[in-house]
């Protein structure tokens, strides 16, 4: 069975996250001025075969933990669906 | 009153062991309450306080007429003529790049450039010798990749040329990675400051990134419920810093500002123990107190309590110290910068570290802000050789499957990989960059940018295998090299800094290792006459009680005289004729420490090779002085694997071969004794070149010619320049394009 | 009379005086022009050096180009005032929309500090005098996100309005068609991904960058 | 009122995605054989005040065209939620 996998990879609560200072506070320059606590992270979508969704879950989310991110500083949440 | 604490788990928890909790409650009188201990836990901790090392740390020599700063400061400062100063410092990442390979090292690369810039400097070049875990294995894959696009990420961005550094991969590293990081930068002499509070009424302004949680470590043990259990409450809180190279090249752009403009009596970069460290150093270098208002603290998160604010690591901060008269000025320039900048302590002259809420409010903290440095613990820690030291020598480490030619292909790894990811030219300076031996930068004065027709040389260096083998005559060989390397590109030595990386200080023979290593590098400095100018110690490296073997990395500072035109490199022409300068062992030469001995023959024990200090000094400014006349048709020192890897990455560099004699067996060809350089001279110069090396009494010996295609070590090994380029570039893309799992 | 030239600083900006350096050596005359001040002081031409403007957070360039200085900079470049991005200049330039298409990660995902070699693919544009096309030039590269993409149109309109300055010979990064440098229509706005001020002295090991300076300034 | 917006900006169809395509490359010596088609994007989350939910949604949408994402590589999708 084929499935799409979306990855969203978020800095962890209480890490820094400069890139998304940094655009705060560029924002009010362009008129922006109610904006704040900007959080920049990594969107990854990629396409999977599995038995199951079950196992594309856990492919993935393993995918996650051992290769796509350091659970240190980020947190994944992991969506499969079957296409 | 008792001297014992009311609840002994809280100093225990924060690491402190009782007799160092009796000792605070003798310099306090009384009992310290929780932030006072965290402030004395962080302060006290090996990492700040060097408290196993600082004892031996006393043997090396830091004097020079040429030194203005000596070790102790935040970078030791050189007098290099024409009204300029050089700084320069050297400091390990280790434990963090573990953990995050990515901002262990971007964070190690910024901390670095503070130490540089707080001395008033403009930071113009990092070296990152670097230690990983073995190619085969993943997760040292990660990690070496992570630390490397950690330093590239940071370091280019911050706007600070890296131009130089090490690339090492073994088994001893595996868990436990060594990222030490070298940084020098130039300022006018008279622009000097030092991290010195003095002036009552004078203000501490902090400027840079906002306080948060991150790097707290120890510390938060104080935020749970209970001591004795694991908490999931510090779980959460991130030990992890985040580097922000931008905020950093503000930081620096502002402060250097200030500098310029005179607007600071005493300035400090924020590194291990944070403001705690910041007010107390610069408060007790100057004599004076401190008052420290934690309600200004800038903090990223709410609710950040006094001893998270005291203690907290946050990357990216700096602290000032200003006459109100000049506050208007700073602020403006700070803005300028887009620099948060606030007041968040006063001078005062009662010697006296205190924390208040609000400059009036409530005293949360307050002992004599000296304590906290000088009478930290020292300790003599019990060090013994280790029990089978003896036996160990008697190995004999030339013995193992031998295959020259395969051996040597398997000795060779093109570092290109690594430093064309990191920019090296930034500033218009780099003569010689990474590639070669030393790197060999132009010196121009950094406020008006004149030339000065001289240059500066670095070079950063260690081997952990002779250093296993024998710690003292390895560390003096490291420094050797060290400054053979700035040779090659036409430089004498004027300081050295090092990086002493080793394992459990607990341990006897860790101990042993590093006294042994520190009177190695004592003596060789001295035969170099280069005085220690600074250091850093990083002590438990060690993966499941298992220690890294003894890693004292050295960089050495040198200097250009008649810097013109570029000299020779590596690269091998061709029709000329190889010269090896410098004691030929004899035949019976030792194989131990050798990467022969340790990657193919299976064998981490023997003794060193013999090794001639004077002849090696003599040979290193023999071989400077010959690069400095332009003498030489090419030059490379031999280091790992011995003279056939140095001639195999002289060939690597031109697709030219040679042709020698009698190196055809895995002795003659990998041996690593100490203090020898491969030059090369065109035929009409040779008896003019020998005469010159005889008349300084240094050996030197015709040992073949140069040109085809092939690399021939004798009548029995011969391999072509075309395999050996292949097996040294694909190396190190080959193992890394195996992929890498952080767990 | 000798070029002034302005070169654009901003906060992150780190090859602002090497470009001095190199401009001054080379008979012309520059200054900083701070980001945040909307005056361009008269200059004759305008540089927007290297670096990391704004640490490159979001995209490179993308926050730089609302700088108040880069009205100004779009208005110099109505009135056909010569303007030289490199690299980062480059990549500003293109968000600002000054320059066509966009610059985004190397191929490779590996930052790239390296000697490479160009050619001249167009003359008609301020680098181009003195100089024939087909001629090769070493200068180095120092980027991350210096692989040029654009739509097919706009390539296709690029290429038979020979707004393709440079191309490597080598590509280093996975740029369309090999592209390294690109300009506006007039030719009087160009972008480039090489350091030609890295490259101006044969001790630093070129000076291939010369001639296109040269060009720059006359 | 308080609003949170979450935009996913991703790589343009048609349009290399280096980022993905290293990652993808490497999966399969790490026993994922079975994936392709990885892409890499950005997420960005903030926190804006607004008067309702369309003007945020319409301040965001704003933000994201002229500033956020450049249309030549990327196409954003933003979703806003009271909080
Ligand atoms: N991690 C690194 N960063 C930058 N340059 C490096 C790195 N590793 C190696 N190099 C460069 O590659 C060259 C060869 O390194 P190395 O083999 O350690 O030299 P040597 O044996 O002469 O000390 C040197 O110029 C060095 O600066
Ligand atoms: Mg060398």
């Amino acid at each position: 069975m084929h499935f799409e996998a979306k990855i969203e990879v978020s800095p962890r609560d209480g890490i820094a996250n400069p890139e998304g200072s940094t655009i705060e506070r560029a924002l009010p320059a362009l008129g922006f001025k109610t904006t704040h606590n900007v959080r920049v992270g990594k969107l990854i979508r990629l396409e999977v075969e599995a038995e199951s969704v079950d196992v594309a879950q856990s492919l993935v989310e393993d995918m996650c933990n051992r290769f796509l991110t350091n659970p240190v500083i980020e947190d994944a949440s992991v969506e499969v669906l079957e296409v | 009153m008792s001297a014992a604490p009311e609840d002994a788990s809280v100093h225990r928890a924060l690491g402190l062991s009782d007799e160092e909790y009796q000792e605070i409650y003798r310099l306090l009188g009384r009992h310290p309450n929780h932030l006072e201990l965290a402030m004395y836990s962080v302060m006290w901790s090996e990492h700040c306080s060097y408290k196993s090392s600082k004892v031996h740390l006393k043997r090396l020599p830091t004097e020079a007429p040429w030194v203005l700063v000596g070790p102790g400061e935040n970078a030791g400062v050189i007098d290099v003529g024409d009204d300029i100063a050089v700084a320069i410092r050297i400091e390990s990442h280790n434990h963090p790049s573990a953990i995050e390979p990515y901002q262990g090292a971007a964070t190690g690369v910024g901390g670095i450039l503070r130490d540089i810039f707080t001395m008033g400097a403009r930071p113009i070049a990092v070296m990152d010798p670097l230690r990983f875990g073995p190619l085969d294995d993943p997760r040292s894959r990660w990690i070496a990749e992570g630390v490397i696009s950690g330093v590239s990420g940071y370091g280019n961005s911050v706007g600070v040329p890296t131009v130089g550094g090490e690339i090492v991969f073994d088994e001893t590293y595996k868990g436990n990675p060594l990222v030490n990081v070298l940084a020098m930068g130039v300022l006018p002499t008279e622009r000097l400051v030092l991290g010195k509070a003095s002036g009552v009424g004078n203000l501490a302004i902090l400027l840079g990134s906002a306080t948060g949680r991150d790097g707290i470590g120890g510390v938060s043990v104080l935020a749970s419920s209970g001591f004795d259990e694991k908490s999931n409450d510090a779980d959460k809180r991130p030990s992890v810093q985040v580097g922000d190279p931008f905020e950093e090249k503000r930081l620096l752009e502002a402060c250097l500002e200030l500098l310029e403009e005179g607007l600071v009596s005493g300035i400090q970069d924020l590194g291990g123990a944070g403001i705690t460290c910041a007010t107390s150093e610069t408060a007790s270098r100057g004599g004076a107190g401190m008052d420290v208002d934690v309600s200004a603290i800038h903090s990223r998160e709410e609710g950040m309590e006094p001893f998270e604010l005291m203690t907290s690591e946050s990357q990216e901060r700096m602290l000032a110290i200003v006459e109100p008269r000049h506050l208007e000025r700073v602020l403006h320039i700070s803005a300028q910068w887009e620099i948060t900048a606030s007041v968040i302590g006063r001078v005062t002259g009662t010697g006296q570290l205190r924390v208040l809420d609000s400059f009036d409010g409530e005293v949360l903290a307050e002992l004599p802000a000296s304590t906290l440095h000088d009478d930290a613990p020292e300790y003599k820690r019990p060090m013994s050789p280790p029990s089978d030291l003896a036996e160990r020598r008697q190995s004999d480490a030339s013995l193992g499957p031998v295959n020259c030619v395969e051996d040597l292909l398997s000795l060779l790894c093109d570092p290109s990989w690594v430093y064309s990811q990191y920019d090296h030219q930034l500033f218009l300076n780099t003569v010689v960059g990474p590639g070669n031996d030393g790197t060999l930068l132009r010196l121009r004065h950094p406020s008006t940018g004149e030339e000065t027709g001289r240059g500066l040389a670095l070079s950063t260096d260690g081997n952990h295998r002779w250093c296993y083998v024998d710690p003292r005559e390895g560390t003096k060989m490291v420094v050797a090299e060290a400054v053979m390397n700035i040779a090659c590109v036409g430089a004498h030595p004027l300081a050295v800094v090092n990086c002493l990386n080793f394992g459990n200080p607990e341990h006897p023979e860790v101990m042993w290792q590093l006294s042994e290593a520190v009177d190695g590098m004592s003596e060789a400095c001295v035969a170099f006459n280069a005085p220690v100018v600074g250091g850093n110690v990083s002590l438990y490296n060690e993966t499941n009680t298992i220690d890294i073997a003894p890693t004292p990395v050295i960089g050495v500072l040198g200097m250009h005289p008649a810097l013109s035109d570029p000299p020779p490199t590596v690269d091998l022409p061709s029709d000329s004729l190889l010269v090896l300068l410098g004691q030929e062992p004899a035949s019976n030469v030792s194989m131990g420490g050798s990467r022969w001995a340790w990657e193919i023959g299976g064998c981490k024990d023997g003794v060193l090779p013999e090794f001639d200090l004077d002849e090696a000094v003599r040979t290193a400014s023999f071989v400077a002085s010959s690069v400095q006349k332009l003498s030489l048709k090419a030059v490379h020192d031999i280091g790992e694997g011995g003279l056939a890897v140095a001639l195999a990455e002289m060939a690597i560099r031109s697709g030219i071969g040679a042709k020698l004699n009698d190196y055809d067996n895995h002795i003659s060809m990998f041996n690593e004794s100490g203090g020898r350089v491969l030059v090369v001279v065109g035929n009409n110069d040779l008896d003019d070149f020998l005469e010159a090396a005889s008349a300084e009494e240094v050996t030197a010996k015709v040992i073949g010619q140069t040109g085809g295609s092939l690399l021939e070590f004798g009548p029995t090994v011969e391999i072509s320049v075309d395999a050996l380029i292949a097996a040294s570039e694909s190396q190190l893309p080959d193992a890394l394009g195996q992929g890498t799992v952080s767990a | 009379m000798t070029r002034r030239v302005g070169v654009v600083r901003f906060p992150g900006t780190n090859c602002e005086f090497d470009t001095i350096d190199a401009i001054r050596m080379l008979g012309g005359d520059a200054e900083i022009l701070w980001h945040g001040d909307p005056s361009l002081k008269n200059v004759d031409a305008i540089v927007i050096p290297g670096g990391f403007a704004h640490g490159d957070y979001l995209r490179c360039g993308a926050i730089a180009r609302f700088s108040p200085v880069m009205g100004a900079v779009a208005s110099f470049a109505q009135e056909g005032g010569p303007i030289l991005g490199i690299c980062n200049g480059f990549q500003v330039l293109t968000e600002a929309g000054l320059l066509p298409g966009a610059l985004q990660k190397n191929v490779g995902m590996k930052f790239l500090c390296s000697m490479q070699q160009v050619e001249f693919v167009s003359t008609q544009n301020i680098l181009g005098r003195g100089s024939e096309v087909g001629d090769h030039l070493q200068i180095p590269i120092n980027h991350f996100e210096g692989n040029y993409v654009c739509s097919p149109e706009v390539l296709s309109r690029i290429e038979t309005r020979e707004q393709i300055v440079f191309r490597y010979t080598d590509n280093p990064n996975g740029s369309t068609k090999d592209i390294a440098g690109v300009c506006n229509e007039a030719g009087n706005v160009v972008g480039m991904m090489p350091h030609p001020e890295r490259a101006t002295s044969a001790l630093l090991g070129s000076s291939d960058g010369a001639s296109v300076i040269k060009s720059f300034l006359s």
